[in-house]
């Protein structure tokens, strides 16, 4: 039970991180990524791939796997620097499914539909699986812990308002002097470069990843945390991951008090779970749980 | 006595593989609930539970992790996806419970599993193999394969051309993306090669999309497809015309065997979905191994798997009957074949079915 | 005399065949005031589009301070020290008065993405001085009281005095503003003017698109006349207020 | 091997008609309630399964069950919209479409709790295609086409020139006047869920005609829906079918130059190439 | 009894903080009312609150002793009141001529007539009737909104600031048309920040402050009240400079 608990606690941490990469993009830059499990994917090769086939050491690969998903999130939002909304929607979903399908047919690079086995997660060799799922748990909520603090910050500061303003107008963003273009490429490879960090935890965690852990159902399942935690504010990204987990994992347990069903029948009935219960509290608290409220200035109050 | 025996079902419930995890999973609970009836296991009760692998690796760690650590399974069984197989194993050898798999990915079995993995589907390379002897054997002479990207695509096509190569054949090949909802462009591209065999890769709902374009389009020549893709569920979709005359091969259940009398009544079906058939051994099998050992963790099934699986014990098509037979020894035949595995945990001496369709329905052709 | 801070030469575009300027052209001098006025219609707000970069221009050249800016983009435009203001209130809605107001603010440092996320020491001196400065610019505005409000929860007037109170949060050289007084209360908007009056020097200079002639007449030395998108006329305020055409296509009374 | 193009161009129209039904409803929903429907999934499902009860249970013929198709995806639509969306919508466009994930995933399981997740097909006569000269078209496929443009052209009157049509895009456009001005945008609303939906459900079943449904049929092709909505320009009813044709005519003219493996990922090469020189699609919006 | 009355309306946009803390308009039939204030004295909030846009927390309103409060919108305007709002007074993405014929959705039989009329009335917006109003400048954009208002034939009107961003000729234009509609036997309620010619034009005239009435009387007496001269009409005398 416990080693299960520390699972879904590493699990709850690689959604929250993926909420928080989103936040910084979506909730808080306004530029809507459908295509987070493209970058989540970049992340998760790039290490998974140096780790095994190059050999080199863990932190090298995640470090690598965070740049390269950095990376490919600045080129995306400076391909699409001039598309708003609904229109970079689909772009970025293309781009996550673009990368799911090189993932899945460039065999010579990623092992194709097979996947990638037998990844190295810290010390995994001399601890036991609990012991294995302790540290990692540990490693994940660290490294939550930091990214919320450092997104946190960036809420608050100057830079965070700017990005607010871009999402509000560009146009009058651009007016007040802020260099939109250049703060949006940055917010996105930030946010990208959070992504790739989930992937690389998931990588690492798991041991194993392939192109089916990159389809959409995973993009769903983020954009719902963020929403129903609060759109544009880190902790309610945080929160909101934990509540879908939460949600996700329970409706398991939720099952045995169901009557005998169909396969088909008990599993249809957990996801409709999920859903209403996602539907629920996006009625109840329409901006989220913890909505966005504007940052205390960094300036004296008076 | 402590409390019941658990085993774990992680098929897909949900997402492209859930055709056919419904089945696969009511077919180990049919297997359990028998034995449960007679009298149980060790003198105690067997208890199934079920999880949805989503066809999604990542759901299904999550719901592996479940199965683990929280119900204590002492075996896994009915992955079907291989990427998801792949990304479940590990959990399963680490905390010492067995997975039995019906992914043919040709990686599983080499994975270091510690034995840990029993796959009950001939991998993917003895299929084709022997798919592509019928092909010549069946006098093609212009061949084609055509299937979506999956872990066996390449290498399938790889072995067709081999084949093929020995008789002289030439083979057009074409790996499209699942999941579309016509087919035309890539059935047209297919056709130029004017083949007279085609050979299918995908599963059901490519096929029937698959089918129907091919007919349409006009071919006249052999289709040969997986039992598993030209399914029960393919011919309630499609026209029978449509099928007429296509063939499908499998790892040869014993038609006649109590086994597949057994899952025929469990489902309500006249077909058995090769997928279900596995599944039913796998329940099967993990109990007779518990049965043998004597003690229920995964550890034992591992240990006492090869015992009631193989040799010259008893034969016996049910956990039911062997279980009678025990401690004496046993040696399971399944609905889905013999179930005699070798050192990496695939089957052997596995024979092959072929099936043609006849005026809608699957007609036994050729055993080999 | 001063130089030219502003000049604009043979502006034209059009908007899927309607000519909203047609070649118009005029000069800002440095330190001046100057008005800009018009029939509805006549092309004013294009001409700040497109001195602004908001609204590339499809033909002629608009130089601000010695250097062409001719499509360049609204942000470089704005830092090299050419703010305006929009007709049409344009906020943040989820931002509030006093963050819009800082957001305006030149010069912070803290507007960097690395120093705001491993340097925030060095913004928060300067976020200091710009918070005392917005302050300072919403009480002249009336806009204490809800200094606190969401650009959305503000009053139609309220707006157009963020609209105003945003345009002198930096340090511009040059100051477009767009009808600043029309629905603000006239006693205000005579404060502003004042103001206005106050700040404009060597350094800090206004072109004034407004349709209140008291304003006009109060503020600007210099006052432009556009119509149908081409330069009209020129001259002080008394000098217009009697120019014949202006009268007839404008004020609309027969002297 | 462009000997074949031809047969792709035709190809490739077939499958353009096929998404532009289900994309001009998801355009008409957008181009009034001001959100992209990601629900149109499950009503495409939802559709297909309806007309399958007509078709297969009641044994209607196509043409009646493309109506109840029609109907029963309308009728989900607007209840659904009512119970889930429209609550939402104050609260932002944004808020409002993830919720529509949330509810394509009830609806989605509703119907596998209901129909299971075998496959299904319709119980209709198959007909082999015709060849005009070399080029091979299906009879289905031309009444469909037929269909498509029929629909395309009332529902894009309806819209522009009824009066309906254009409150309708009143509370597109400002929902606040539009009810100063006497109209009710609820029940526009309800409206707009309705005939959306409703052509989504049909074109639903269309779409699985030619295959076989199950519960995720819509799942399929939410993103080719959605391309097409948005190369041709989000809102506009003409622009969705122009775009449906767009993506159908890349997906299959691309096999040309690349794998077929990645046939959708070229299909998305042509949407960034065309939203790069139109940044709001074909038919979109006016920029300036 | 007036026509359009509201007395002692208290409203505001969240429970908890209210704008308006008890105020009363009366108009009477042809007669114009001006409304004049400080920015965010509460005048556009108590119009949306007669519109059925703003939550009324207490008091009434009515028309023709009829009472309008807490009806929805399109049932005030079903009452026979048309509101021009301040901000956001046209459907941006309609024609012009698809905006008037919204504007007369309600009574779409003489609708044809009426957006000719409305053509004629303001020429300029005739030139742009295809075009879409969100490439209107600012003020011919006001002057549609105001067209929009008159395609119903309304008992009550009310007028948010129609001369903002109006050139002088034009602004002189919009009330001799609003006269000639009050003329023509409605209750014209006027907001207005341009405050001197709105007193000129107005029968009788409000001033409203921090949510309250300030002071009440003939536009004439208003204007020459030195007091309210400094503090709400900008210290000008009327007809400086004209
Ligand atoms: N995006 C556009 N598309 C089409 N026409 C436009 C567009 N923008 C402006 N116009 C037209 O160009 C002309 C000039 O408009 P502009 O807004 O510059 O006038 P203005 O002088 O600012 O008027 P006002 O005093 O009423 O604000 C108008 O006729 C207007 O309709
Ligand atoms: N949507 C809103 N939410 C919260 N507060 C608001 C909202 N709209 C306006 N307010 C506040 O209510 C007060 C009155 O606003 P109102 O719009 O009625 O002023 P007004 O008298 O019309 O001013 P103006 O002449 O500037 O248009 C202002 O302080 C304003 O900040
Ligand atoms: C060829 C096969 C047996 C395929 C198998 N079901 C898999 O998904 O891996
Ligand atoms: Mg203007
Ligand atoms: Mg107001």
């Amino acid at each position: 039970m416990l080693s299960y608990l520390l699972a879904t606690l590493t699990f709850a941490g690689i959604y929250g991180m993926l909420a928080l990469g989103l936040n910084v993009i979506w909730g808080m830059t306004g530029m809507i990524n459908l295509g987070l499990a493209g970058y989540f994917a970049v992340g998760a090769y790039a290490s998974a791939l140096l780790t095994t086939a190059a050999g080199l050491p863990i932190l090298v690969g995640a470090a690598i796997g965070i740049a390269a998903a950095a990376v490919t999130g600045a080129l995306t939002a400076r391909l699409t620097l001039k598309l708003r909304g609904d229109y970079l929607a689909i772009v970025t979903l293309g781009f996550g499914e673009l990368i799911r399908l090189i993932a899945a047919n460039e065999i010579w690079l990623t092992n194709g539909s097979d996947g990638i086995p037998g990844i190295p997660g810290p010390f995994r060799s001399s601890l036991s699986p609990l012991e294995f799922n302790a540290l990692f748990a540990a490693i994940t909520v660290f490294a939550v812990a930091f990214c919320w603090a450092l997104t946190e910050r960036l809420r608050r500061s100057p830079y965070g308002r700017a990005l607010r303003a871009i999402r509000e107008d560009e146009t009058a963003a651009a007016v007040a002097g802020k260099k939109v273009g250049a703060m949006k490429v940055q917010a996105f490879a930030l946010g990208a470069a959070l992504l790739g960090l989930a992937g690389v935890l998931y990588a690492h965690f798991t041991s194993y990843i392939a192109p089916d852990v990159f389809r959409p159902l995973l993009t769903i399942y983020i954009f719902l945390s963020l929403t129903a935690g609060g759109t544009g504010n880190p902790t309610g990204a945080v929160l909101g991951a934990v509540i879908v987990v939460v949600i996700l994992e329970g409706s398991r347990f939720a099952e045995a008090i169901l009557p005998a069903m169909s396969g088909a029948g008990a599993a249809a009935l957990r996801e409709i779970t999920i859903g209403v219960l996602l539907i629920v509290i996006m009625r109840l608290r329409p901006e989220g749980l913890l909505a966005e409220r504007p940052p205390k200035p960094l300036g004296a109050t008076r | 006595q402590e409390g019941a025996i658990r085993f774990g079902t992680l098929t897909p419930l949900t997402g492209t593989g859930g055709t056919y995890g419904p089945a696969m999973r009511d077919a180990v609970i049919g297997a359990v609930r028998a034995v449960n009836a007679n009298g149980g296991l060790l003198g105690r009760q067997i208890q199934i539970v079920s999880e949805d692998t989503q066809t999604s690796p990542e759901a299904a760690v999550r719901a592996a992790r479940k199965l683990i650590d929280v119900d204590g399974v002492a075996a896994i069984m009915g992955t079907w996806a291989s990427s998801v197989t792949t990304a479940v194993a590990p959990l399963c050898w680490e905390s010492k419970t067995m997975l039995f798999t019906v992914s043919g990915a040709d990686s599983i079995t080499q994975l270091p599993h510690q034995g840990f993995i029993a796959r009950t589907q001939p991998n993917s390379q003895l299929q084709i193999e022997v798919a592509s002897r019928f092909m010549v054997d069946q006098g093609g002479t212009s061949f084609a394969w055509i299937g979506p990207q999956t872990p066996f695509a390449q290498s399938s096509i790889d072995i067709l051309t081999a084949v093929a190569a020995e008789a002289g054949i030439e083979v057009e090949s074409l790996i499209y993306e699942a999941e579309k909802s016509t087919y035309r462009s890539e059935v047209d591209t297919i056709l130029r090669s004017d083949p007279d065999f085609i050979q299918l890769g995908g599963y059901a709902a490519d096929s029937t999309v698959l089918l129907r374009d091919l007919w349409q389009a006009g071919y006249e020549g052999m289709i040969i497809g997986p039992a598993y893709a030209v399914n029960d569920s393919v011919v309630e979709a499609l026209p029978a015309e449509v099928l007429e005359g296509v063939f499908t091969w499998e790892g040869a259940p014993a038609i006649d065997s109590e086994a597949y009398a057994n899952v025929q009544q469990i489902l309500g079906v006249e077909t058995v979905d090769p997928y279900s058939a596995q599944t039913y051994d796998h329940a099967n099998l993990a109990m007779l191994a518990i049965g043998k050992a004597g003690a229920s963790s995964g550890q034992a099934i591992h240990d006492h798997l090869r015992e009631i699986s193989q040799g010259s014990g008893q034969a016996t098509g049910s956990a039911v009957s062997g279980l009678g037979v025990l401690p004496g020894d046993v040696n399971y035949d399944g609905a889905s074949g013999p179930c005699d595995f070798d050192e990496i945990g695939d089957i052997t001496g596995t024979q092959f079915l072929f099936k043609r369709f006849e005026n809608g329905a699957p007609v036994e052709f050729e055993r080999v | 005399m001063k130089t030219e801070l502003l000049k604009v030469r043979d502006v034209a575009r059009s908007f899927y065949g309607v000519h909203a300027l047609n070649g118009a052209g005029f000069d800002v001098r440095a330190g001046s005031i100057t008005g800009l006025i018009g029939p509805n219609g006549a092309g004013k707000t294009t001409m700040f589009n497109c001195i602004s970069g908001v609204i590339p221009p499809e033909s002629g050249r608009i130089e601000f301070d010695g250097t062409d800016i001719t499509g360049w983009s609204p942000d470089a435009i704005s830092r090299r020290g050419l703010v305006r203001t929009f007709q049409i209130a344009r906020g943040f809605p989820k931002l509030t008065v006093l963050e819009t107001l800082l957001l305006h603010g030149d010069d912070q440092p803290g507007e960097r993405l690395g120093i705001a996320l491993l340097r925030p020491g060095r913004a928060r001196e300067r976020e200091q001085e710009l918070t005392d400065r917005a302050h300072d610019i919403a009480r002249r505005l009336k806009l204490d009281h809800v200094i606190g409000n969401l650009s959305a929860d503000l009053s139609g007037g309220q707006k157009k005095l963020l609209e105003i109170g945003r345009a002198l949060m930096g340090r511009p050289k040059l100051v477009l503003l767009d009808e600043p007084v029309a629905g603000v209360n006239p006693s205000l908007g005579r404060d502003i003017a004042d103001r206005i009056r106050e700040l404009a020097g060597p350094d800090l200079s206004f072109l004034v698109v407004e349709h209140d002639m008291e304003i006009v007449a109060q503020l600007c030395d210099r006052v432009i006349v556009m119509a149908a998108g081409r330069h009209l006329t020129e001259g002080t305020f008394d000098e217009i207020m009697q120019d014949r055409t202006v009268q007839d296509a404008y004020l609309g009374r027969t002297a | 091997m462009l000997d074949i193009l031809p047969q792709l161009l035709v190809n490739g129209i077939i499958t353009g008609t096929l998404l532009a039904i289900p994309a001009i409803g998801f355009t008409a929903i957008f181009a009034v309630l001001r959100f992209p429907n990601f629900a149109v999934a499950s009503h495409a499902t939802i559709g297909a399964f309806a007309g399958y009860a007509a078709n297969v249970w009641l044994g209607l013929p196509a043409e009646l069950s493309l109506v109840a198709a029609f109907l029963v995806a309308g009728l989900v639509g607007v209840v659904s919209d009512e119970i889930a969306l429209r609550p939402l919508r104050p609260y932002g466009a944004l808020t409002t479409a993830i919720a529509s994930i949330a509810l394509t995933i009830v609806l989605e399981n509703v119907v596998r709790l209901i129909f299971g997740n075998g496959l299904r097909g319709y119980d209709l006569p198959l007909v082999r295609d015709w060849r005009v000269w070399d080029i091979r078209i299906g009879p289905q496929q031309i009444e469909n086409f037929a269909l498509a443009l029929i629909l395309m052209a009332v529902v894009f009157a309806a819209l522009r020139f009824s009066r309906i049509g254009k409150a309708m895009r009143a509370v597109a456009d400002n929902p606040a006047l539009a009810e100063l001005k006497g109209i009710d945008p609820v029940r526009i609303g309800r409206l707009t869920a309705f005939f959306g939906m409703g052509l989504v459900g049909a074109g639903g079943m269309l779409l699985g005609l030619g295959t076989s449904i199950d519960p995720l049929t819509g799942f399929r092709f939410i993103l080719p829906i959605f391309a097409a909505a948005v190369v041709g320009g989000l809102g506009s009813i003409p622009g969705a079918a122009l775009g449906a044709m767009v993506v159908g005519l890349g997906e299959e003219v691309a096999l040309l130059v690349l794998s077929p493996a990645y046939k959708s990922a070229v299909g998305f090469m042509a949407i960034v190439l065309v939203l790069t020189f139109r940044p709001r699609g074909l038919l979109g919006e006016r920029a300036y | 009894m007036s026509l359009f009355e509201a007395r002692d309306v208290v409203a505001g946009y969240s429970p908890t903080d209210m704008i308006l803390k008890g105020v009363t308009v009366t108009a009477a039939v042809g007669e114009i009312v001006a409304i004049i204030g400080p920015n965010g004295a509460g005048k556009s909030t108590l119009l949306k609150s007669a519109a059925g846009q703003v939550h009324v927390a207490k008091g009434d309103i009515s028309i023709d002793g009829r009472k309008i409060t807490g009806l929805r919108p399109r049932d005030v305007a079903a009452a026979g009141v048309a509101y021009v709002p301040q901000e956001q007074n046209v459907f941006t993405t309609m024609t012009v001529r698809e905006n008037l014929e919204i504007g007369g959705y309600v009574d779409a039989a003489g609708s044809r007539d009426r957006i000719d009329a409305a053509l004629r009335r303001f020429p300029v917006l005739g030139e742009k009737a295809r075009d879409a109003a969100r490439t209107l400048s600012g003020g011919q954009r006001q002057l549609l909104a105001m067209a929009i208002a008159m395609m119903v034939a309304p008992r009550v009107l009310l007028l948010d600031e129609p001369s903002a961003g109006l050139s002088p000729v034009a602004a002189r234009d919009m009330f001799a048309t609003i006269r000639e509609i009050a003329d023509g036997g409605v209750a014209v309620v006027l907001v207005e920040q341009n405050a001197l010619d709105a007193l000129d034009l107005a029968d009788r005239a409000y001033i409203l402050a921090a949510g309250q009435n300030h002071t009440e009387g003939t536009g004439a007496d208003l204007a020459a009240d030195p007091d309210i001269r400094r503090t709400f009409l900008g210290g000008r005398q009327t007809g400086d400079q004209r």
